[in-house]
Order: C-alpha cells, then sequence, then structure tokens
C-alpha cells in the first residue's frame, strides 16, 4: 500500500510539470495551428539561462531565476514567434512543423556546445527532504511541484475566463476571423500566446531541472511526453493538457513498478495510439472545435 | 430509371439558434434543369451543402436515386454518380487542360492499383479529348490550367465534372464572373449537354438571366422555405417572388 | 527537344556515379554508399511528405524493419534477394496499419502516430532479445552473392546499390508519372476539387505512405549487407528526423531533391569538419534559414535562379475578361 | 530539367582526395563521441589522448616521429563510427584511439580488424573481447572482470544475503548485469529485485519504490553518470537504507557534484581512478588534466591517456610501425609501471584484449571519494 501510494504520489508530482509543458504546447496549438517540436527544449534551455546567470554574470539565485524567465519570454516567446513562426507560417503549417524541428536540433547542439555536455548540478527551490505521509516520501519539493502547478493552471484559467484579455485570446483561438471583426487584436493576442507559453516552459524548467539535472538532451523524452499528454487529454482544452499530464506521470510510473520497466516508455505511445485510434478528441476534448 | 434521381425530404438545419433551413422537401427527375434562386442569407447554400454532403442536416434526408447520402465523404458521393462545379475557381493550375479533364474521369475506372501500375491516362485520353472538343477547348489542350482565363477556367471546371458520366450534376453559380460572350457559350453547351446526354443538373445562381434561360424548373428560397415553384414564366410573374426580393 | 536535354542530365550524372568512386579510398565509397541508401529512405519519405503532405517520422522504423528482417533471414541462410520481398511487404502492410487510424483524422496525427511508433520499434528491438539480439543487435550478415557477381568488395557493394537505387528510382519515376501519382499531384494543388471528383484522399495518401514506407524497408535491407551490423540505436527517432531534413532541404515534392537533400546531410560533416562541434548548429540554423525564405528546398532555389535568368512563361492574355475573384 | 547541376557539383565535390601524408610523423585516430549522447565521455576520453600526446611529443614521439592525432567525430553514431574508423585508416593512422560506447565499438572493431590496425577502445561491454579480434584492446576491464571483483565485497565485507539491481537497459548496462547475475548466483546471494531504467530517464521513483519494498540487504547500481545521479537523489528522499554499490560510475566527481549530498555513502568498485592519488602517477596525471583542462579527470580521461601511451610503449617495443606484430606483442602482455611509469598501475592483457590490473573500492564520504580498499588484478 505505501509502494502504491509512494509510486502514486509522485507520478502526480512529476505529472503535473509534464501538465505545465503539455498546457503551454496546447496553447501554441490553438493560437498558431503549430505543433511545436522544440519543446522540449523550450523546457530545457531555461534551465541554462539561469545558470549563465548564476555563473557567468554572478548574479544570485532568485535574481537568476528571475533573469531566465525574462529571458526565455524574451527568446522563446517573442524572439521565436517573430524570427520562425512568423515568416514561416505563410509556408504552410507542415512547414513550420519541421521549421521547428530544426530548431530543436539548434538549441540542443547551442546548449550543449555553449554550456557543455555534461549535465549540470541545479539549485533547488524547495528542499527535497523527505515527508512521511502514510508510509510514502514524498519531499517538499514534490508538493510544491504539485502546488504550483495547479494553482499556475488555475490562475491561466481563470485569466482565460475571466478577463478581457483572456477572452479575446480564446476568441482568437477559436476563430482568428470573426475575432478580427470582433476588434480583437488578433496578433497581439497571439504573441501573448507565446509569452504565456515560454513562460511556462521556464517554470516547468525550474521546478524539474533540481532533480532531472541541466543537460541538454533533457527536452527529447520531455517534448514526446507533452505532446502526448496533449492530444490523450484533448487538444482543445486546457484542463484536458492537464489531465493528460498528470495521467501519464501516474501511469508511468505505476507501469515501471508493476508491470514491466522494460516497456515503461511504450506506455504513454501505446496510450497515444489508442486514444487516436478510439477518441482522436482525447480524453477531455469535444469533438467539435477539432477541425484543424 | 422511375424514381426521383434526387430527392430532399424536409431538410432541417439550424446554426445556434438561427433555422437557416426549415424542413424543405422537393424531388428532382431525371433530365431536369432544376434552379435553385433566393435573396442572400435565404438558405440556399446551407441547403447546397446539405445535398453535397458539406453539412449535415439536423433532420431531413437527402438520397439520389434513392440512395440516402447525408454526411458521405465527397469522393464517395461523386463516385454514387454526382458530380459539381465550385463557385470559385476550381481547376488544377499546374496541369495541363487535358490532364485535368482525364483525372476528372480516372477515379471512376479500374482500381486503385491498375490507377498505379496500368496506362499513364488509364485510357481516358480519346473521352477527354472528347470532352474538351464538346466545350470548343481544342486550341488549350496542352495549356497548364492555371495560365487560361476564368472564364475558360469555368468550362473546364464544368467539363471536369461531365468526365465520370454522372446522373447528377449540382453548379454553384456558374454565372458569377463570366463576361457576356463567354457566359451564352457556356449557357449553350450546358443545355447541350443536357439534351445529349439527359443529365439531371441542380443550378444554384444569382444571374436571372442565366437561370430563367437554363432551368426547366426553379424553386424559391426565403428565409429557410420554399416560397415559389414552377417553370421560368411562372416564377418570373410570381408575386411572392417579387416581394421577397424586394424586401430582402 | 527539351527532354533530350533532360536525359542526357541524367546520363551523365548517372555515368559519374559510375566513375567517380573507381580508385577511391573505402572510406569514400562507403560514404556514397551511404549517400545511394539514405537517397532511396528519402524518395520514400519524399512520397509521403512532399507529395501526400503528411509528415512521417517512423522512416528509421521502417528501415530497421527491412534491415532486421533481411539480417535475420540471411542469417539464417536465405539469400537476400529472397528477404528483400519480405521485408518490403513487411514495411508496406505494416504502413497500411500505422496509417489507418491517423489519416482518418484531419490534421498532423501522422506525425504524432509515426512519432510514437518509432520508440515502440526501438524498445521493442532492445527488449525482444530472443530474435533481435537486443542491444548488441545483430552482426555477421553475408553480402548477397549474385553469382557472376560478388559484392563482397566495398566497391562492387556500392554498384550493387547504385543499381538497386537506379531500380528503385525508376519504380518512383512510374508511380509519380501513373494516374494514381496524378491524382496526388491533384491532391496536392486544390483537395477539395479532387475529393469533389472521386479521389479518396484518405486512400491515396494512406497508400503513399505505404509505398513510401516499404522504400525505408528498401533501405534498411541495403544497411543490412553494408555496415554487416545492426543494432537498435541505429534506428532511432534522431535518424527518421535526419531522413526528413533530407527530404526538406533537397525540396519536399520534387523528384531530384531527395538525392540533393541526402548528399547534403551526408556531406555537411565533412564540408563543415573545420567548425568542429558547430556544425549542427550551423546546419539546423540554415535549415530554419531556408524554410524562411526558400521553403521548397535547395530545388527551389535552383528554381527561383532560372526564373531570374529566363523570362517567364507569358500569362495568357486572350481573354482577359472578369474579375479573378478571390 | 531541374536538380542535374546541383548533383553534378556534389558529385564532383566528392571525388577530391585525401591529403597525402607526410612520412616523419605517426598518426593516431582519435575516434569518440565527441557529440550526441556519448559527448561527455567522449570528451573526456580526448582530452586524456590528447593529454598523453603532448607528453609523448614533448618526449621525443614514437620511434622519434611526432605524434599527431586527428579527431573524427562519432556524434554517438554506431554507423557514423565504423565510417569514420576507415576513414581514419583512408588517412593512414596507425592506430585508432576510441570508441568508448560499447555500441560503436562493436561495429567499428571490425574495420580496424579488417585493416589490421590496433584499437584501444573506452568501452567496458563483454562482447567486445569475446569476437576474437586480435586488434582490439581495452583500457579498463570489462565488465565480466570489473563486476566480479564486486562479488567478495557482497558476500564478505556486507555479508549480503539478498541483494537488488538497479541497471540502464543499454548494452553497457545490460553487460553489467547479466555478468552481476552469474556471480551472485555462483556466490549463492539471492537477487530479490531486478529493476531496468531507460537511458536518460528521469524519473526513479518508481524504481526505488520497487527496491525498497523487495528490501534487499544491497543494492548494485550499473548507470551512466547522470542517471546514477537521478538515482542517488531519488533514493535519498525516499530514504533507501542499505548501501549502494556501484562499479565505477557510482562514485565519480561528476555524479558526486550532480548528486550533491545524495551521493553520500555510495560505494564502488573502480578500475582506475583519479582520487587513488596515494598512486604517485595518478596524482601526476589529475595535476597535469586539471591545469591543461580546467576541470577534474573522470575515469574516462585516464583510458584515452593510457590507451595513446601503451600504443607509443607497444610500437617502441615492436619497434616499427606493424599492427600484425603490435597485435603479436599485445598478447599476454604485461606492462610494469616500474619501466612503463605513464601506464600509472601495472596492466596487463590477456590474448583476447581484455585487460587488467590492480583496482580500488572507493566510498563517497564527506562530499568526495575516499579509497576503502585496494583489489588486486584478476
Amino acid at each position: 500500500m505505501s509502494q502504491f501510494l509512494q509510486v502514486l504520489l509522485s507520478g502526480l508530482a512529476t505529472g503535473a510539470v509534464y501538465a505545465l509543458v503539455a498546457i503551454g504546447f496546447t496553447l501554441v496549438w490553438q493560437a498558431a495551428q503549430t505543433v511545436n517540436f522544440a519543446q522540449g527544449e523550450f523546457v530545457m534551455l531555461p534551465a541554462f539561462f539561469v545558470l549563465v546567470g548564476m555563473n557567468w554574470l554572478g548574479l544570485s539565485f532568485w535574481i537568476s531565476l528571475l533573469f531566465g524567465l525574462a529571458v526565455s519570454v524574451l527568446l522563446l516567446g517573442l524572439v521565436f514567434k517573430k524570427l520562425v513562426v512568423e515568416p514561416i507560417l505563410p509556408h504552410g503549417g507542415i512547414t513550420l512543423i519541421i521549421a521547428t524541428m530544426a530548431l530543436g536540433i539548434l538549441l540542443k547542439e547551442s546548449a550543449k556546445e555553449f554550456y557543455g555536455a555534461e549535465a549540470q548540478p541545479f539549485p533547488a527551490l524547495f528542499p527535497g527532504d523527505p515527508i512521511n505521509i502514510l508510509g510514502a516520501a514524498v519531499s517538499l519539493r514534490d508538493l510544491m511541484n504539485l502546488a504550483i502547478s495547479l494553482g499556475v493552471v488555475m490562475l491561466l484559467t481563470l485569466f482565460l475566463n475571466r478577463t478581457r484579455t483572456g477572452r479575446c485570446m480564446q476568441a482568437t483561438a477559436q476563430n482568428p476571423g470573426v475575432a478580427e471583426i470582433l476588434g480583437v487584436d488578433v496578433k497581439r493576442m497571439v504573441l501573448y500566446t507565446f509569452l504565456i507559453n515560454a513562460a511556462l516552459a521556464a517554470l516547468a524548467s525550474f521546478l524539474i531541472t533540481p532533480v532531472y539535472l541541466a543537460k541538454f538532451s533533457n527536452g527529447e523524452t520531455l517534448g514526446l511526453i507533452a505532446f502526448i499528454a496533449a492530444i490523450v487529454g484533448g487538444f482543445n482544452q486546457i484542463r484536458g493538457a492537464l489531465v493528460g499530464g498528470l495521467l501519464i506521470g501516474v501511469l508511468d510510473n505505476l507501469t515501471a513498478t508493476y508491470v514491466t520497466a522494460q516497456y515503461r516508455a511504450a506506455l504513454p505511445l501505446i496510450l497515444l495510439i489508442a486514444i487516436i485510434l478510439l477518441r482522436p478528441q482525447g480524453i477531455m476534448g469535444t469533438s467539435e472545435g477539432r477541425t484543424v | 430509371m422511375t424514381g426521383p434521381v434526387l430527392s430532399v425530404r424536409n431538410i432541417e438545419k439550424s446554426f445556434g439558434g438561427i433555422r437557416a433551413v426549415r424542413g424543405v422537401s422537393f424531388d428532382v427527375r431525371k433530365g431536369e434543369v432544376l434552379g435553385l434562386i433566393g435573396p442572400n442569407g435565404s438558405g440556399k447554400s446551407t441547403l447546397f451543402n446539405c445535398i453535397l454532403g458539406q453539412l449535415l442536416p439536423d433532420a431531413g434526408e437527402v438520397s439520389v436515386n434513392g440512395r440516402p447520402v447525408s454526411g458521405l465523404r465527397a469522393s464517395h458521393l461523386n463516385r454514387l454518380g454526382v458530380g459539381r462545379t465550385f463557385q470559385q475557381l476550381s481547376v488544377f493550375p499546374k496541369m495541363t487542360v487535358l490532364d485535368n479533364i482525364i483525372l476528372a474521369g480516372q477515379e471512376h475506372h479500374g482500381t486503385m492499383l491498375s490507377r498505379l501500375f496500368g496506362a499513364p491516362d488509364a485510357g481516358l485520353t480519346q473521352e477527354a479529348e472528347r470532352m474538351i472538343a464538346f466545350f470548343r477547348l481544342n486550341h488549350l489542350r496542352d495549356e497548364l490550367a492555371g495560365s487560361l482565363s476564368y472564364g475558360q477556367q469555368k468550362l473546364v471546371d464544368a467539363a471536369m465534372a461531365f468526365m465520370a458520366g454522372p446522373s447528377l450534376v449540382l453548379l454553384d453559380e456558374p454565372a458569377g464572373g463570366v463576361n457576356l460572350t463567354m457566359l451564352s457559350h457556356f449557357k449553350d453547351r450546358l443545355a447541350a449537354y443536357n439534351a445529349e446526354h439527359g443529365t439531371t443538373f441542380v443550378v444554384i445562381e444569382h444571374n436571372m438571366e442565366f437561370v430563367m434561360s437554363l432551368c426547366t424548373r426553379i424553386i424559391v428560397l426565403a428565409e429557410g422555405a420554399i416560397i415559389a415553384e414552377g417553370t421560368p414564366e411562372e416564377i418570373r410573374s410570381n408575386p411572392t417572388v417579387i416581394d421577397a426580393y424586394l424586401g430582402g | 527537344m527539351r527532354v533530350p536535354w533532360r536525359l542526357l542530365a541524367v546520363l551523365l550524372l548517372l555515368a559519374a556515379a559510375i566513375l567517380i568512386p573507381l580508385g577511391q579510398k573505402n572510406y569514400l565509397i562507403y560514404v556514397l554508399t551511404s549517400w545511394l541508401i539514405f537517397s532511396i529512405a528519402a524518395m520514400g519519405l519524399n512520397l509521403t511528405l512532399g507529395y501526400a503532405g503528411q509528415i512521417s517520422l517512423a522512416q528509421a522504423s521502417f528501415m530497421a524493419i527491412g534491415a532486421y528482417t533481411t539480417a535475420l533471414m540471411t542469417l539464417a541462410g536465405w539469400h537476400w534477394l529472397v528477404a528483400l520481398p519480405i521485408g518490403l511487404v513487411l514495411c508496406f502492410v505494416v504502413g497500411l496499419v500505422l496509417g489507418y487510424p491517423a489519416l482518418r483524422v484531419k490534421g498532423h496525427f501522422l506525425a504524432f502516430v509515426t512519432l510514437a511508433f518509432n520508440t515502440l520499434v526501438f524498445l521493442l528491438l532492445r527488449n525482444e532479445e530472443w530474435l533481435t539480439g537486443g542491444t548488441y543487435g545483430l552482426s555477421g550478415m553475408p553480402r548477397p552473392d549474385l553469382g557472376l557477381f560478388s559484392t563482397d568488395k566495398q566497391l562492387s557493394f556500392y554498384y550493387f546499390t547504385l543499381g538497386v537505387a537506379v531500380i528503385a528510382a525508376l519504380a518512383m519515376w512510374g508511380i509519380v508519372r501513373s494516374p494514381w501519382g496524378r491524382a496526388f499531384k491533384a491532391l496536392r494543388e486544390n483537395p477539395v476539387r479532387a475529393e469533389s471528383l472521386g479521389v479518396d484522399t484518405r486512400r491515396v495518401t494512406l497508400l503513399a505512405f505505404a509505398i513510401g514506407s516499404a522504400y525505408g524497408g528498401l533501405a534498411g535491407a541495403l544497411v543490412t549487407p553494408l555496415v554487416q551490423f545492426i543494432e537498435p540505436g541505429s534506428f532511432g527517432l534522431a535518424h527518421s528526423l535526419r531522413v526528413l531534413l533530407m527530404v526538406v532541404v533537397g525540396g519536399a515534392g520534387s523528384f531530384f531533391g531527395p538525392f540533393i537533400g541526402a548528399a547534403v546531410v551526408i556531406l555537411l560533416p565533412e564540408v563543415l569538419r573545420f567548425t568542429e562541434g558547430y556544425y549542427l548548429i550551423i546546419y539546423s540554423g540554415l535549415v530554419i534559414v531556408m524554410l524562411v525564405f526558400v521553403p521548397s528546398g535547395l530545388i527551389g532555389i535552383w528554381g527561383r535562379l532560372r526564373d531570374r535568368f529566363r523570362p517567364q512563361r507569358q500569362m495568357r492574355g486572350d481573354m482577359p475578361e472578369g474579375a479573378r475573384l478571390p | 530539367m531541374k536538380s542535374y547541376a546541383v548533383l553534378l557539383g556534389v558529385a564532383f565535390a566528392l571525388s577530391a582526395g585525401a591529403p597525402a601524408q607526410a612520412a616523419d610523423t605517426i598518426k593516431l585516430g582519435m575516434v569518440a563521441e565527441l557529440s550526441g549522447a556519448g559527448a561527455p565521455a567522449g570528451t573526456n576520453w580526448r582530452d586524456g589522448a590528447k593529454l598523453a600526446v603532448s607528453e609523448i611529443n614533448a618526449a621525443g614521439g614514437i620511434l622519434g616521429k611526432k605524434v599527431e592525432m586527428p579527431e573524427f567525430d562519432t556524434q554517438t553514431d554506431p554507423q557514423v563510427s565504423r565510417a569514420l574508423v576507415q576513414k581514419a585508416i583512408d588517412d593512414g593512422v596507425v592506430a585508432i584511439i576510441g570508441t568508448v560506447y560499447s555500441g560503436s565499438t562493436m561495429v567499428n572493431m571490425l574495420v580496424a580488424k579488417q585493416n589490421s590496425i590496433p584499437q584501444f577502445v573506452g568501452s567496458e561491454a563483454p562482447a567486445i573481447v569475446e569476437k576474437g579480434n586480435p586488434f582490439v584492446y581495452r583500457t579498463s576491464s570489462g565488465a565480466q572482470k570489473g563486476v566480479p571483483a564486486l562479488t567478495p565485497y557482497f558476500k564478505d565485507t556486507l555479508k549480503a544475503k539478498k541483494v537488488g539491481v538497479a541497471w540502464v537497459n543499454n548494452e553497457f548496462g545490460k553487460g553489467g548485469r547479466t555478468v552481476f547475475l552469474a556471480e551472485m548466483k555462483k556466490a549463492g546471494i539471492e537477487v530479490v529485485a531486478d529493476v531496468a531504467s531507460e537511458q536518460a530517464q528521469t524519473d526513479y521513483a518508481a524504481d526505488i519504490a520497487k527496491l525498497k519494498s523487495a528490501g534487499p540487504d544491497a543494492v548494485f547500481v550499473y548507470m551512466n553518470q547522470e542517471e546514477s545521479a537521478r538515482f542517488l537523489i531519488e533514493a535519498r528522499k525516499q530514504a533507501l537504507p542499505m548501501p549502494l554499490v556501484g562499479e565505477v560510475t557510482l562514485t565519480e566527481a561528476k555524479v558526486i557534484e550532480l548528486a550533491g549530498p545524495a551521493a553520500e555513502g555510495a560505494i564502488a568498485h573502480v578500475g582506475v581512478t583519479a582520487t587513488a592519488t596515494e598512486v604517485p602517477g595518478i596524482a601526476a596525471f589529475s595535476k597535469a588534466f586539471e591545469e591543461s583542462f580546467k576541470r577534474k579527470p573522470t575515469h574516462d580521461a585516464i583510458k584515452g591517456y593510457v590507451g595513446v601511451w601503451a600504443t607509443k610503449y607497444v610500437t617502441e617495443k615492436v619497434g616499427k610501425v606493424d599492427g600484425e606484430a603490435f597485435a603479436k606483442a599485445m598478447s599476454g602482455l604485461c606492462l610494469k609501471v616500474a619501466d612503463h611509469p605513464k601506464m600509472l598501475l601495472d596492466t596487463c592483457w590477456d590474448n583476447r584484449g581484455e585487460m587488467s590490473r590492480p583496482s580500488f573500492m572507493v566510498q563517497v564520504k564527506n562530499g568526495a571519494p575516499v579509497v576503502i580498499g585496494t583489489v588486486p588484478a584478476n
């Protein structure tokens, strides 16, 4: 029982971070019809920005976090939108998807060349000391990961539903043409989406890197898991991405513990194929609005 | 064939509370040329799209030669003998006129494998040549379709719709944007094709002159319902129709 | 007199492909052989990506299926020529089964399904040790002996591969010129119109993906005797991505694009050697820049140059009526 | 009509030949994982070798000739590594230094063998020396030598009755795990948990939970650096109580840096370690390496260093550059530190290229690895 609880709680903590990445992915998908194959690298990179701030610029850790967040929003949000998405989108969705694949390689290799191929330690935001819950060891870090992720999802949902800007963003995502007619500054809303995505990626990066360690190749699996979480949960829904992320985090750990460790990596993939086969709109998704 | 070629029964379609089509029913018999007219917003495009399977009606049924077709994909519908033309230019611009027309017939010949391994023209060159001659496009046979004038492309579009020998052809605003000389040639060809092959047409059109001279029967829609039906002469003199058009 | 020119150019290139390796060192011959193999894989993916407009991220997996099938069969004593068709059919069938669910849904679902599939294949190859040798892979596969022509020498294996590549290219030429290929071209130019003329997008795309996958299998079947050692790591996602970029760099949807793309990807590390570790950065950066300015690939650059130096074909202006409505 | 010009250009670019080589130098081919997943190991391997080359050149080269070491980056891709070994040989190298990843070595050693070129590798998978290739030599003990050295530690020191094994599921981890299982069977110790993990896995919660509930007396951890560090971090979080014992990697400086306090108490058997500074050669090497590269040397750096020096010693023993003679000399060769100081420790190879030399048991104490025992060569 304690083993089950242990695995479940750890899975939730990891899954919450997957959810953050998946939500950003979903937002960008909705706003720009872009499947961002560099999303994993978007999570890998902010940790390195923080390390640059600490080790090269001599900033303190907390200032470096802000620095990392700012640089991420600037580079992975604004610059990505202006230099990659905007010029390529007119050439078609596929071209842009391939461009993001190339971008993934570019970011990964750059991180490696400029910061080294070896993993780097990354300071913890919260202590990793275990707290005993019914025999399961859970760290404050795990609980904070979960709390922060859920909090951010809630704030984001409130923002999208309750504020004018948020509603304009939703209108843009659903039908840019109509939004334009209604006087929404569509370009600006799309830009906001990219900035939010970058900020979410940076947040995810700060939360997981203390455990995952900063390494150039971290994005490979993370990106894949994020798509899967987004698709499994339902592409057009924030709560879909949340459910998808948590589900994958938990299922991955349960499989590794109780079914097979050798094929643990296969489970999310099989889940993905099954979802596409049986319920392409995702668990939480509605089939309408998925006319992409 | 005894029954109607196209049968539309009690079609209903709403968009978020607005009833675009309200229980429309009509039949089209073999060889008829039916005009579907109505002011903007009368629901004729919605109805047209329901017939073509692009929209799923909320209620009612569309059948072609007695077979229900609601929700079928375009390619399937085409294989049941329904051809169509498009309001916008719809040729394959980087293929020659001949290739455009061969393409329009090939999916009705042989299997996917014979298309992969068989003759490069799928045995359709002669048939396509005849179609080109019928529309008087011989001099353009080897030109890229995209380099043709607007009216010529409309002709190619129509030729493609006929290539598979359909029993029913839906013409979506065929006259739009075509100049007068071209238009009379176009109308002449459509009428000739109808006379020669007895193919049933359903025409959706704004150009009254064109509809009146081409169609044998006309249905007038307003606010999603049929308000009048009859021969061109009857429609021309029907006060309800005139009201609907003037009243908007 | 346009056709003889093109034919002449192809023949000239073929002659170059035959003559260049003569008297060269093994490494160059090896590089040329792998160029041909990757060209075949890219040709197949070009059918999926360039013609059908679907992203497949599993070309390396199909190479793996082809490679492992031929490896296991040749190790069991069967002739390569017997193993090959079985590998191809297997790839074709797997392609159909994989593509079917993905292509039912609109959007880029084939990309996701193939992405997942690629990783699944890797896991299977690694974990099912009894069959695939696991992480240690399979080694010692014989090279095909064609009676009068043994392919044990590097150079003779190169000519063997060249022969296979030429046959594969001719078959592809036939495919894109067939009525089926015409339907394809139509789909690319105007999918809505094509559907309304009876072209079944799903089936045509599915078949394209399956044929493209079989080309991947063919490339894999050639990897086995070339390297004579295969292991799961050589067929990972990164390799699928590599083949995909070959197609894009060369020019998706153009017949010769894959050959150029494969050449670039295989040779670039050589050319950019002086940049040491930076070559992948430079390469991926160049790909993005290329997609911004010339999304049609290197072939597209050539096309643009040609257009610049040659007057464009005049639009016919004899019936200039009718506003070109949107 | 489109592409032949481009193709033609490419074709002619290809036909440019290799440069002629000068006769007064000796070339060693550094074929290593300089990019890709293996880059950390590969770059250390290269830098260790580089240090050896500069020392050798300062001391007059090999057979009086200056040593050059062109580098070939395999991108951690076995097929590329195979092509590059071929290229290095085409370019006239007399020995190959590399590769580190076993998957690559398995492929490219066939090429070196075909050309009778000696090859020093950093790989530890058992299969490498089992192929009867007289031209391939290890620079550290393979898993089938290193892991058995641990058996007495489990059996006598820890007095373990049941153990767990956590391993990374690649050719490196699998090799170690296979040997370990066989050893435990021989020693009569029960293996109660057998936990595989993925390469580059990040979440070890399930792995640790499984080990914890199986409750072994000790756990054998056989993973690469980062995986080891992540494993240790999670083990500390879940308070895994039993000793964690590894082979080589678990107590490396990098792992300690990454895992921080979580590495405390980890034990490993180390073939040759930069921490064994009581060995004079190793202390001098560590110092020189840190001066040149501004970081601490790893196990791989020592292997690369030893590989190059062994090439020099053996070539000079043979008296000429001759692969066949080199291979003959290597079979059953022992290089004593007394005569060959740069070997750092007495080193022997058997007739298959397997290597043996004295080794150490190391434990992390106060954030630094400390030698807690010596294991004689086996």
